[in-house]
């Protein structure tokens, strides 16, 4: 019982982490066709603003919570430049995306063994996140209810910008109709470069998150991105809700192939369930549904 | 200019061939919705080999549709036969095979490919792998004849990339042509083309109509007048009116959807 | 001259040139150890050769190469270990499965006991798991961006498991220490060209395969299927089934490239057929000129020389050069140094008009719809690749 | 049917190469008798004729492996520059030529091929993943050339053409078994990556638990790299073991050690025995999640020997007084000496000279004295567990009595009889 409720949450927090890291691609490669390698990359920026952020103010906790605003702005200003750099011409080239992306993302990465060594540095967790509460005598660990609701927090703030602010309304125009939004007057210029901010901006959030997990070093990123990538898909793009239900239904089954199998065996499941998946429904959970054929 | 394989004489008519057993295409209940909304409600219409059959009405009234419907683009529920096979429900591929062929609104070429090279894919449905492989030598006949017929056989080894917009209209009925379809959807043909380009357009349409089933999307209605041996309009979906282009004219019920004969009477 | 270099001759020509520098001056010219690096380069040549086909021509952006160059090497990696167990420990077991696993040779091994059984899997297997993957897929309309990830995450799969496979794939360590090649002795220098010329040959064979393949219909095709391959079908092709052909044509040479790499390199491991090398395979072909016949080969070869005498000098210094290659060839030029001529002469021609026109460049696979809502402007004029036309 | 030209030109093609490839094709392997014969295929090409020799260090400077393989390349170089500062191998200077192996085994085989044939090194340094050195063994065993590899590894290996200066299974993990006996442990669980290290490791635990009354409880293993351990930490959790046996490499020590005290469990409540986390690892993996673990080596940079202590300063004069020693980095630092040591026993360069001279070699590294075993080319080790303290060091909290001979298949051990069978 004890070891069913603690695996049923480790498949929820799993969930949780793919989402934080999904979350900004299901904008940026969901709703802009990019396919941005460089995500993981920019988690991996959005974790070492948070040991840069601790080296300065020595306080886990206050630093943490500084550092998840500023993950944002350091992981959103690097989607800006990425995209007005590059990006900003390859809209018409989707698959181009991707190894473009891929070279800035080992170019990120070498920068980041530049700056901070090779070694991966430590970032502390706040006091008041060390240790668990039990629930039914399975230890849930604050790090990860932490992860958890600030997975839930992101989410509610992407669905209300999406849903009621003018630049969702331009941003969720632009994914139904390009054209028709820039005939329509809607600067897909500037909702282009919000939208790749927002998203990036995420990507910087969940960089910060993992730190309280896991390691954080240059390669950061590669432990992310593919997972993230199949997350999205799973889910539809265009679709937030089908990546939330994506990545927490991978999130808990994964969690069961590795506690009933091994935790490599448990990957490769994963990796071929998402595949025979996609045979199923090419499209993902939700499907966008326009008139024209994409 | 006129060959035997591909364009043989006569003119089309309404109701089609009088003589033999024509060649047709029946639709029955055809019935397209999107996510609740339905864009094809309930459609009848038959064509028969040798008539020109027009498809008009407003925007959104389910033109396009009622052509992705029948060539297996969106699905649909109803029926489709072509002269006995039911085709509904097929695959694309497959419904191109069984003689159904079709243009589109923003001419669809293969454009990093020359004008010969398009025409002799569009021709080459029922090649056998070994031919497949191998280099293409000369010139297929009907793709000769084809380039004569659609006027481009000094542009041959053009970049269909580089053509003007309507030679690419043409190279597209070039292409149902050697496909060797004998049912013709074709969605607005002369969209962006010139008065001289519209006129050599319809004569074209004319020849070709003559054998085979032909459905012609078109807006301008100066070019249906002239051309059209019947008409179908289409609003909302549902079928408003059928005829002549004479009796179609003259129903009230047209006149409301286009707001007045002034919409009618063209520009 | 590039009307020469289209000629038949010329291309005759060509062929000559290519196999009097592979086959005479290269082995001549070169150390043992250079020779035996230049063959593990021409294996990734010949690998790029199959991405030029199913990626520049046929539009599929396959990140999954690496299982297929994987399949092909473990394939001729079992069989060696098994003929070597066979030549020299007498008890038929390969060394490391008597160190690590139960030290019984588990059933799926034994038909690579065979040599002929494993020159035909070599061949087969990789092209059945395209063909079964690829009609799959393209079926089922999977395409573009959702096709690329599928193979990413295929090619992860696949490393993880064989890593898992301690026992069996020699997990994280691969299969390396293999003594002989169909009885011959690996260590004997004469033996070791004969393996390089044989690479040589194969990649020699592999570019006219993939000529011939470029100039026939079904290259027309091919190219027709990734610019607007819903316009094909309503022609009464199966784009899957011209897609999947290109597919496995690139899957069978990625095999074959394995299969070679094995005894030249003379190891094969899971960090060979990941998603890093298989994105590694791509850079390549993308600086050649990704739709040209020749780019790919040369711009794999370069990228793989660039890298062997750069990257232990300056090893931060090549991440960067790697990654700026990327950034730059696929950012701002996407036809590869093969459009280099062409981009400058327009750039003249532009000069000498001195009116802008507006280009936009298309990828070779542009996901435009090509059925656009009623509303939907004209399709922009397109640029075209040089090797397109002829 | 007609043939293109393309075609038509690569038939001659093909059947020149064919011909040239089977007239110009050597030796045939019909006998194995006379293959092993053939062995001393590679003619040495190393040139001692000048005032210097050329040696060969093979690191990965770059890829995932750089973080740890770098400090190895430090030490070498500091054992270099001290070995030339002091007049050299039989008066010549080293040469020091460094390669990257870029953290995948077939960089390392090419680069190793490349060290002896082409830049004719007298002997390469360095390898670290078993697959670096699993991918060099055939290069160096091809080539009658000399490997000096300096990490503890899986064992079942002993090459005549490498010199193992890392601890080997007998040196390292079953001391530290022996130590949790000792302890009183009863019940482990063992947590691993997923390649070759853990898993031979953990066979020999197995067999090592099965004939000592010691219960294992759990064998789980990670991809490596994995930063998930929610579940394996649950796994743990739940078996109530009385310590864990964490063979887990690299990062994913990092997310284990993080999930693994977030559950709740802690040095004292269930301890840890690390084989892979040396000082260097320790910031990385955060000192407040490690802190009072337990670690198993042969080497710790607070060791009390005057030559570790010569060696730690003049690494951090070199270096930098931040930087940490440890074993692989000292297990590096003593493989050049004894290489210089084997050298000039043996009065050549030559490698069967050197090979034929090493058993017996010692050297006084900063561990303790060492010696070459000639028969396996291992080296005697002092074993030592160890116990993370506050400061990020690790101070030894039981040591070897006397340091252990190594025997890489485990071959005086009993209960490992039906180990690499």
């Amino acid at each position: 019982m004890e070891l069913l409720i603690g695996q049923m949450f480790a498949g929820l927090s799993l969930g949780s982490v793919l989402l934080l890291a999904a979350l900004g691609l299901s904008l940026t490669f969901g709703q802009m066709g990019v396919i941005n390698m460089a995500h993981g990359e920019f988690m991996m920026a959005g974790a070492y603003t948070a040991f840069v952020v601790q080296r300065s103010i020595s306080d886990a906790g206050v630093s943490l919570l500084v550092s998840i605003p500023l993950g944002f702005l350091v992981g959103g200003l690097l989607g800006l430049v990425l995209e007005a750099v590059l990006l900003r011409r390859m809209y018409h080239r989707p698959l181009d995306t991707l190894l473009v992306t891929f070279g800035v993302a080992i170019i990120l990465q070498q920068a980041a063994r530049d700056i901070f060594g090779a070694p991966s540095v430590d970032v502390r967790a706040p006091a008041w996140l060390q240790g668990n509460i039990e629930l039914l005598g399975a230890p849930i660990p604050l790090t990860r209810l932490f992860i958890l609701l600030l997975s839930l927090l992101c989410l509610a703030g992407l669905v209300l910008v999406l849903k009621a602010t003018p630049l969702g309304r331009r941003i969720r125009a632009a994914v139904l109709n390009r054209d028709l939004a820039e005939t329509s007057g809607i600067s897909t210029r500037r909702t282009d470069q919000l939208t790749f901010f927002i998203g990036s901006g995420l990507a910087g959030v969940a960089g910060v998150a993992v730190t309280l997990i896991g390691s954080t070093g240059p390669y950061l990123g590669t432990n992310y991105i593919v997972d993230a990538f199949l997350v999205v898909v799973a889910g539809g793009v265009g679709q937030i809700k089908g990546a939330v239900i994506a990545a927490f239904a991978l999130g808990v089954l994964q969690s069961v192939f590795e506690f009933s199998t091994t935790a490599s065996i448990g990957k490769v499941l994963i990796l071929v369930l998402i595949v025979g998946f996609l045979q199923l429904r090419p499209q993902g959970i939700f499907s966008l549904k326009t008139r024209s054929l994409t | 200019m006129t060959t035997p394989t591909l364009l043989p004489d006569g003119d089309p008519q309404a109701g089609g061939l009088r003589h033999g057993r024509p060649k047709y295409l029946e639709v029955r209940d055809l019935t397209v919705a999107f996510d609740g909304f339905v864009a094809v409600d309930k459609v009848n219409l038959s064509v028969t080999q040798g008539d020109l059959r027009f498809l008009i009405g407003p925007n959104g009234a389910g033109k396009t549709t009622i052509i992705d419907a029948i060539t297996g683009l969106v699905p649909a529920t109803g029926s489709v036969n072509h002269t006995g096979t039911e085709i509904l429900g097929r695959k694309v591929h497959k419904i191109a095979r069984l003689g159904v062929g079709r243009t589109f609104q923003t001419a669809s070429v293969f454009e990093n490919l020359s004008v010969l090279q398009n025409l002799d894919i569009a021709a080459g449905t029922r090649r056998k792998a070994k031919e497949l492989l191998r280099r293409r030598k000369g010139m297929d006949p009907a793709v000769q004849e084809a380039l004569e017929i659609i006027g481009l056989d000094k542009a041959a080894d053009k970049q269909a990339g580089t053509l003007a917009h309507g030679q690419k209209q043409w190279l597209e009925i070039g292409m149902l042509l050697v496909q060797n379809s004998d049912v013709l959807l074709l969605d607005e043909p002369i969209a962006g083309m010139s008065q001289d380009e519209r006129d050599e357009t319809g004569q074209l349409l004319r020849r070709i109509a003559a054998s085979r089933i032909t459905l012609v999307i078109e807006h301008d209605m100066d070019f249906v007048r002239e051309f059209a041996t019947s008409v179908t309009v289409l609003a909302a979906g549902k079928v408003l009116s059928e005829g002549s282009v004479a009796q179609v004219q003259a129903d009230k019920k047209v006149q409301d959807v286009y707001l007045g004969t002034a919409g009618m009477e063209g520009h | 001259m590039s009307t020469f270099l289209q000629s038949r001759w010329g291309v005759l020509t060509g062929f000559a040139v290519g196999a009097v520098l592979l086959l005479v001056l290269a082995p001549t010219g070169l150390s043992v150890f250079n020779l035996a690096l230049l063959g593990k380069f021409i294996c990734f040549a010949i690998v790029a050769v199959g991405i030029g086909l199913a990626w520049g021509r046929g539009g599929m952006l396959t990140l999954g190469q690496g299982v297929f160059f994987g399949l092909g090497a473990y394939i001729m990696a079992m069989h060696l270990k098994l003929a070597d167990a066979f030549l020299f420990g007498g008890s038929g077991v390969p060394d490391f499965m008597s160190l690590y696993g139960s030290g019984e040779v588990p059933g799926w091994w034994e038909p690579f006991r065979s040599p002929v059984v494993t020159l035909i899997a070599v061949v087969l297997v990789p092209g059945l798991v395209a063909l079964v993957l690829g009609l799959a897929v393209f079926k089922r309309r999977v395409k573009g961006a959702y096709f690329a990830i599928l193979s990413q995450a295929l090619a992860a799969a696949f490393a993880v498991f064989l890593i898992g496979q301690q026992a069996t794939t020699g997990g994280s360590n691969g299969l390396s220490g293999f003594r002989s090649f169909f009885g011959f002795d690996l260590k004997d220098p004469s033996n070791k060209l004969m393996l390089y010329s044989i690479a040589a040959v194969v990649l020699l064979l592999a570019v006219g395969t993939s000529r011939q393949l470029m100039n026939s219909r079904f290259g027309e095709l091919l190219i027709a299927v990734r610019d607007q391959e819903e316009r094909v079908r309503f022609l009464g092709y199966d784009p899957a089934t011209i897609k999947t052909v290109a597919y496995v044509i690139a899957a069978v040479m990625a095999g074959i490239a394995g299969a070679l790499f094995v005894p030249i390199v003379g190891i094969i491991s899971p960090a060979d057929v990941g998603v890093i090398p298989s994105i590694a395979f791509l850079i390549g072909v993308a600086i050649g000129g990704r739709a040209t016949l020749l780019g790919p080969v040369l711009g794999a070869l370069s990228v793989a020389i660039a890298q062997a005498s750069l990257s232990s000098t300056f090893p931060s210094f090549w991440v960067y050069f790697q990654g700026l290659l990327f950034v730059l060839v696929i950012g701002f030029m996407p036809g590869g140094l093969a459009s280099l001529p062409g981009l400058v002469s327009r750039l003249r021609r532009h000069r000498a008009e001195q009116h802008p026109t507006e280009q936009r460049k298309t990828e070779p696979a542009p996901p435009r719809p090509i059925l656009a809502p009623e509303s939907a402007p004209p399709a922009t004029a397109t640029e075209v690749p040089e090797e397109a036309s002829r | 049917m007609r043939v293109s030209v393309t075609t038509r030109a690569l038939i001659p093609l093909a059947a020149a190469a064919m011909v040239t490839a089977l007239t110009g094709c050597g030796s045939q392997i019909s006998d194995p008798a006379s293959a092993n014969s053939t062995a001393s295929g590679g003619s040495s090409c190393v040139d001692t004729s000048g005032s210097s020799v050329k040696v060969g260090f093979i690191n990965s400077l770059s890829g995932t492996m750089a973080i740890s393989e770098n400090t190895v390349f430090d030490s070498l170089s500091l054992a270099a520059e001290e070995i030339n500062a002091a007049g050299g191998v039989m008066g010549k200077q080293l040469q020091v030529i460094s390669e990257d192996g870029a953290s995948e085994p077939t960089k390392f085989a090419e680069r190793a091929g490349k060290l002896i044939q082409q830049d004719c090194t007298a002997a390469v340094f360095g390898g670290w993943t078993s697959s670096s050195r699993k991918a060099m063994l055939p290069v160096f065993e091809a080539n009658d050339a000399l490997l000096f590899y300096p990490v503890q590894y899986e064992g079942l290996e002993a090459s005549k053409n490498i010199f193992y200066t890392g601890a080997t299974t007998n040196q390292q993990i079953i001391p530290a078994l022996d130590y949790l006996a000792e302890q009183g442990t009863k019940s482990i669980f063992l947590v691993g990556s997923d390649y070759v290290f853990p898993r031979t490791a953990n066979k020999i635990i197995q067999a090592y638990a099965a004939a000592h009354g010691m219960e294992v409880l759990g064998e789980e293993y990670a991809p490596l790299g994995s930063t998930e351990f929610s579940t394996i930490v649950n796994k743990v959790r739940d078996s109530k073991a009385d310590a864990v046996f964490n063979t887990l490499n690299g990062d994913s020590n990092v997310a284990f050690f993080r999930q693994y005290k977030s559950v709740g469990l802690t040095a004292a409540s269930m301890p840890v025995v690390s084989v892979s986390i040396a000082e260097e690892e320790v910031p990385g993996v955060g000192l407040e999640n490690v802190e009072g673990q337990l670690t198993a080596w042969d080497y710790y940079q607070t060791l009390d020997t005057p030559a570790n202590k010569k060696f730690v300063a003049a690494f951090k004069a070199k270096f930098g007084a931040e930087r940490v020693t440890s074993d692989p980095m000292e297990a590096a630092y003593t493989s050049l000496y004894l290489w210089k040591a084997m050298v000039e026993k043996a009065g050549s360069f030559e490698v069967d000279k050197v090979q034929a001279a090493a058993g017996g070699v010692s050297f006084e590294a900063p561990e303790g004295t060492v010696t070459v075993d000639g028969e396996n080319n291992h080296i005697t080790k002092t074993p030592r567990i160890g116990k993370i303290n506050s400061e990020g060091l690790i101070e030894t909290v039981w040591s070897s009595p006397a340091a252990v001979e190594p025997d890489p298949f485990l071959a005086s051990y009993d209960w490992a009889k039906d180990l690499g069978k």
